[in-house]
């Protein structure tokens, strides 16, 4: 099953690399960009049963390694193989 | 001889390139700012190493819209020539002079270390013409992203053209040896015209005079009279 | 105007303060403090500002001689080094922010270290850090060891200052409480430095640097309180370091200074804007106000409390020079940082908020400092531990067997794993980074070179406090005498545990009395430093750990020499020991601890009459150059020393064995005060020792081989020692 | 507008830190996880009259700036607002 995890910085984390290229942008002219924030997202295959149980191993997979959890927030989403 | 080096916010090896070029020529570079656009006409324009702009998104790749690079591509296009080391050849590659791109070390770690490097006998350069084919050099390196990759068809090129002017080498000290996982063990590259050259080693961190090598200055100094 | 929102003691004790000191408060106010306020006082009040349990005792320190142009109680120490320059320099812990978070919490160590630096007006050249692990098999040993790593490098390696050495250690008591010191030692014009006490009733007081968001609030106070799982749950937010903002802050302070325009500045350290505004204004003997509403920040609706606790990175608070202004403003606009004057001195010696026009916080300043809970805590030291004799910890393996198990014990083994991960080159002025005795960094443009290292062996320390604090400074001095460097003065970081225990407070003081007794003798005078207690896990205390962080100074970096043997058929001697030498201190030894399996005893004793005299022998003798390469004997002991000076140097070597029932002790054992060297006229190398009423003598000779010869039996190649001494760490952390 | 945009590498191009990943997850056990990339996710906000044109301006951003297009592939999702 196709899986994608979103990583991105908890609120109030600070994310010096959103702020450069935040400030970036803006001196190419692109002024009507804000608050520019800079996640990963990783793409995986999953072997499970169900979507459900992809999700849930998926889960697993980002408290023990995929996400930082001091600092980071995850979101996963499996793609409905039907 | 006229060198100028471009300073980045977040470039740390500038004053290192000033005093190793100095050193050569006698002759102080000028630092110039990424902030401007216009440049005094030169011989050499340098890309240091470093972080610039913290290498945040992708390393060099907000340092290659800043101002200066216009009047550096300029610079190229009219001919001139341009070495870019480490930071700088990543640089070089975001804004296309130069083809391919540098990615995470193999080890996913900064490495710091000395290498051996392999001038490519069938390289096409006047910067490099100076020095003895197949010459083996050894400078230090430092990065976490010196693992370089291009496309099938880039990488034909570069051999095609003998663009290829670097290779990390195995040595009797350091045992066969690729520091980073670069395609073809390729650790600097030349332009099409052999008039830019991009590399990840630090020839300015090996000048002698108490530098456990003293390739860097044979190196820096063919570049200088390669220019000439 | 001031919203008295009626703290009670509960506020004051959730923050960490005492019945007393809240009532203290109450006092020298006159009033109940607000929330703010509050706030101020258990942040200034805290063991991490305030050294309450420590005080009485660091005033013993020895920190005066005519080399000293600032000792402790500035951000950093300075020290004199000829021709109008001098040496910044201190180290700082960052133990609990890196248990949570190691990679953020080493950054913003070292961050924040370089930022006590260059206030100075130093440019910082040089980071060394002093690192302690659990167990190599604790679950979570190998996940805190790469991120402190690549957190190190992450931060030093962006900004561009080499990292060129360190120590690491692993033991037990560390597992739930990791040590992360870091060091950095910057150079200055000795005329050009600058302080922090605040002048000029009416200047300006400028925020500079980065946002402030609500990052590590109270972590002054978090790092003064014994660490739990519930704290864990507790925790701030965690600071997060940004080396690029860092790296244009530090130009751009430089810059500053460089232009004229700075009349005191602060970093922005622990408690963030409440001791720095403090300190700078009680420093000058002034007071402050500041309007909270002109601090920059990058989250909506901080309260003045969040503001004044903040622990965000890359900020500063400096006093300008009013007819400077714009110079200075134009020189931040240059680097792209918030510049930002948000208060102005005043004669009050008041501390005055503003915020949303009203008065958050107007309180004295003289009870935040002055009346600093000092304490003189009781304090009953363990029983010394017993001297084991050689005998008692010899078993039956062979010379070899047991040097391989030592070179291949984490203990021992190559950190090439970490410090490749650390940029030591850059700046160009490296001529010796880690892998060798201290670290040696050219004075940039001249022929002069400073000498560095980081040393403590917190195993002595336990079994002895007072021999192990000595032991520290006297480790520290034959790493830098054995380059050919004269020391200069030190730096020191005490991580001890939780100093109400009786215990642990004779661990510090006993500690701190071998250190001012070792710096005394040794004319090292204690320039800055850091303590960091409450060490402990669910009420486990760590290995006591006084780090010290010593530089010195050698005049023609020429003449330097490392430990690698550097030809063949040279004599090998041992300094420190008799001839007739055939036994060693195997107490409290690695040996012991990894070969016979028995920690504790007591440690070898120092004799720093007899490290002082050997120190400057061999610093005078490598001067003179009739040192060609130099080791210091610690850890280990003699063989381990040696194996250490032939992998460097590639060159292999024969060495005389006595007779003896305690070679293993002979070999192994970790008897103070030693030297090993290598000489090229041993006859003549031999008068100057006899001369010298020194005793020593010639163990051996370098090879043009790959192998170790060991008396007449014994024979060990070098390829198998590097394999093992090589491969330990990468393979510890696959 | 709240823009996401998605940079992954293109297929061919190596990812040693999607390697690492993957075994690192496979030595703990997470034999099922196959195939992991790692990828950019951006957010920002983008000041737009509508989500097409905001999509535009997003786009243009990537191709100046956030993308290297050499080795990576983007894709766009605007928030709808309604
Ligand atoms: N163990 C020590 N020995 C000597 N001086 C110390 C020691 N601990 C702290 N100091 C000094 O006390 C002052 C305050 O230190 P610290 O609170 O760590 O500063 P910072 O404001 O950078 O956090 C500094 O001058 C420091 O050098
Ligand atoms: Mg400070």
């Amino acid at each position: 099953m196709e899986v994608k995890i979103n990583i991105s910085l908890k609120q109030g984390v600070l994310d010096p690399q959103g702020r450069a290229v935040e400030s970036a942008l803006i001196s190419l002219g692109y002024s009507e960009a804000n608050n520019v924030r800079i996640g990963k997202q990783i793409t995986l295959e999953i072997e499970a049963e169900d979507a459900s149980r992809a999700q849930q191993r998926a889960a697993r997979m980002c408290e023990t390694l995929l996400a930082n959890t001091v600092i980071e927030d995850y979101s996963i989403e499996v793609a409905d193989p039907s | 001889m006229r060198v100028a080096i471009l300073v980045f916010p977040g470039s740390n090896c500038d004053r290192d390139m000033m005093v190793a070029v100095e050193t050569i020529t006698g002759r102080r570079p000028a630092l110039v700012w990424h902030k401007d656009s216009q440049m005094d006409p030169v011989d050499l324009i340098i890309l240091p190493g470093g972080f610039s702009f913290g290498d945040y998104l992708r390393c060099g790749a907000l340092a290659a819209r800043a101002p200066v690079v216009e009047a550096m591509l300029d610079h190229a296009s009219r001919g001139g020539a341009v070495l870019g080391v480490c930071n700088g050849f990543q640089i070089l590659l975001e804004t296309g002079l130069l083809p391919g791109t540098l990615i995470r070390n193999e080890r996913l770690k900064f490495v710091c270390r000395s290498v051996n490097l392999q001038l490519q006998p069938d390289h096409d350069s006047p910067l490099l013409s100076t020095l003895d084919p197949g010459h083996s050099l050894t400078i230090p390196i430092a990065h976490n992203e010196g693992n370089y990759f291009a496309q099938k068809d880039d990488l034909e090129m570069l051999k095609q053209n003998g663009q290829i002017a670097f290779k990390y080498t195995a040595s009797p000290a350091f045992g066969p040896d690729n520091p980073n996982g670069a395609t073809d063990d390729i650790a600097g590259i030349l332009s099409a015209n052999g008039r830019v050259l991009g590399m990840m080693p630090h020839p300015e961190r090996a000048i002698g005079n108490g530098h456990p090598s003293s390739d860097g200055k044979l190196l820096l100094r063919a570049i200088l009279q390669g220019v000439a | 105007m001031l919203e008295y929102t009626g703290m009670r003691f509960a506020n004051a004790e959730a923050m960490g303060l005492s019945y007393d000191e809240w009532l203290l408060i109450l006092k020298r106010l006159d009033r109940t403090p607000n929330l703010c306020e509050l706030g101020i006082f258990s942040a200034m009040w805290s063991e991490h500002c305030s050294y309450k349990s420590s005080k009485k005792w660091l005033k013993t320190l020895p920190t005066e001689g005519p080399q000293v142009i600032q000792g402790p109680g500035e951000n950093a120490g300075v020290v004199d080094i000829g021709d109008g320059l001098a040496t910044v320099f201190k180290i700082e812990s960052h133990n609990h922010p890196s248990y949570i978070e190691p990679y953020q919490g080493a950054a913003t160590g070292v961050g924040g270290i370089l930022r006590d630096v260059f206030t100075m007006g130093a440019r910082p050249i040089a980071l060394l850090n002093a690192l302690r692990f659990g167990e190599e098999d604790h679950e979570k040993t190998k996940h805190l060891v790469s991120g402190v790593t690549a957190g190190i490098g992450g931060y030093g390696n962006c900004i561009g200052i080499p990292t060129v050495g360190g120590e690491v250690n692993f033991h037990k008591s560390y597992n739930g409480n990791i040590l992360v010191n870091a060091m950095a030692v910057g150079l200055a014009h000795a005329d050009r430095i600058f302080y922090s006490a605040a002048n000029g009733a009416g200047n300006p007081v400028i925020y500079v640097g980065a946002k402030t968001g609500r990052d590590g609030i109270h972590g002054a106070t978090m790092a003064s309180t014994e660490f739990s799982d519930e704290t864990e749950s507790k925790r701030p937010t965690v600071q997060v370091g940004d080396p690029f903002t860092g790296k244009l802050l530090m130009e751009a302070c430089l810059e500053l200074m460089a232009a004229d325009a700075v009349l005191s500045i602060q970093d922005m350290g622990a408690a963030g804007l409440t001791s720095s505004s403090v300190e700078m204004a009680s420093k000058g003997g002034l007071g402050m106000e500041i309007d909270l509403d002109l601090v920059p920040v990058r989250e909506t609706q901080m309260s003045a409390y969040e503001i004044m606790l903040s622990e965000s990175q890359e900020r500063m608070l400096m006093v300008i020079d009013p007819e400077q202004a714009e110079t200075a403003r134009a020189i931040f606009d240059k680097w792209d940082l918030d510049f930002m004057p948000i208060g102005r001195v005043t004669d009050t010696q008041r501390l005055v908020l503003l915020k949303d026009g009203g008065v958050a916080c107007d309180i004295p300043l003289a009870p935040l400092v002055d009346d600093a809970p000092e304490y003189d805590r009781p304090y009953r030291p363990n029983e010394l531990q017993p001297v084991l004799t050689s005998a008692s910890l010899i078993c039956d393996f062979l010379v070899k067997d047991a040097l391989i198990k030592l070179m291949s014990s984490a203990d021992l083994a190559s950190r090439r794993w970490i410090y490749e991960q650390y940029d030591s080159d850059v700046m160009a002025d490296t001529l010796a980074a880690s892998g060798g005795d201290a670290a040696l960094v050219r004075v940039h443009g001249t022929n002069k070179a400073l000498a560095i290292s980081t040393d403590c062996t917190p195993r002595y320390v336990e079994a002895d406090p007072f021999e192990g604090g000595a032991q520290a400074v006297a480790e520290a001095w034959r790493n830098i005498c054995a380059t050919g460097a004269k020391p200069l003065a030190i730096t020191n970081n005490l991580n001890f545990g939780n100093p109400e225990k009786q215990d642990i407070m004779a661990q510090i003081v006993g500690a701190i009395n071998g250190i001012g007794k070792a710096c005394k003798v040794l004319d090292t005078p204690v320039v800055s430093g850091n303590v960091s207690l409450y060490n402990e896990t669910d009420s486990m205390a760590i290995q006591p750990c006084p780090v010290i962080g010593m530089v010195g100074l050698i005049d023609e970096w020429e003449t330097a020499v490392g430990i690698g043997f550097t030809s063949v058929g040279e004599a090998i001697f041992v300094i420190g020991q008799p001839a007739d030498c055939a036994d060693g201190w195997l107490g409290n030894s690695v040996f012991a601890k990894i070969v016979a399996g028995r920690e504790g005893g007591a440690p070898p004793p120092v004799d720093l009459d007899a490290e002082k005299a050997h120190g400057q022998f061999v610093r005078e003798q490598i001067a003179f150059g009739q040192i060609k390469a130099a080791h210091d004997i610690s850890d280990g002991g003699l063989l381990v020393a040696l194996a250490e000076m032939a992998l460097s140097g590639n060159l292999g070597a024969d060495i005389n064995i006595p007779e003896s029932d305690t070679l293993l002790a002979w070999a192994f054992g970790e008897d103070q005060a030693r030297y090993l060297v290598q000489v090229e006229d041993a006859v003549k190398f031999q008068a100057l020792l006899d001369e010298h009423n020194l005793k020593g003598h010639q163990i051996g000779t370098t090879k043009d081989s790959q192998i170790l010869t060991v008396g007449p039996d014994v024979t060990i190649s070098l390829e198998e020692i590097r394999q093992c001494y090589e491969s330990k760490l990468p393979e510890m952390m696959a």
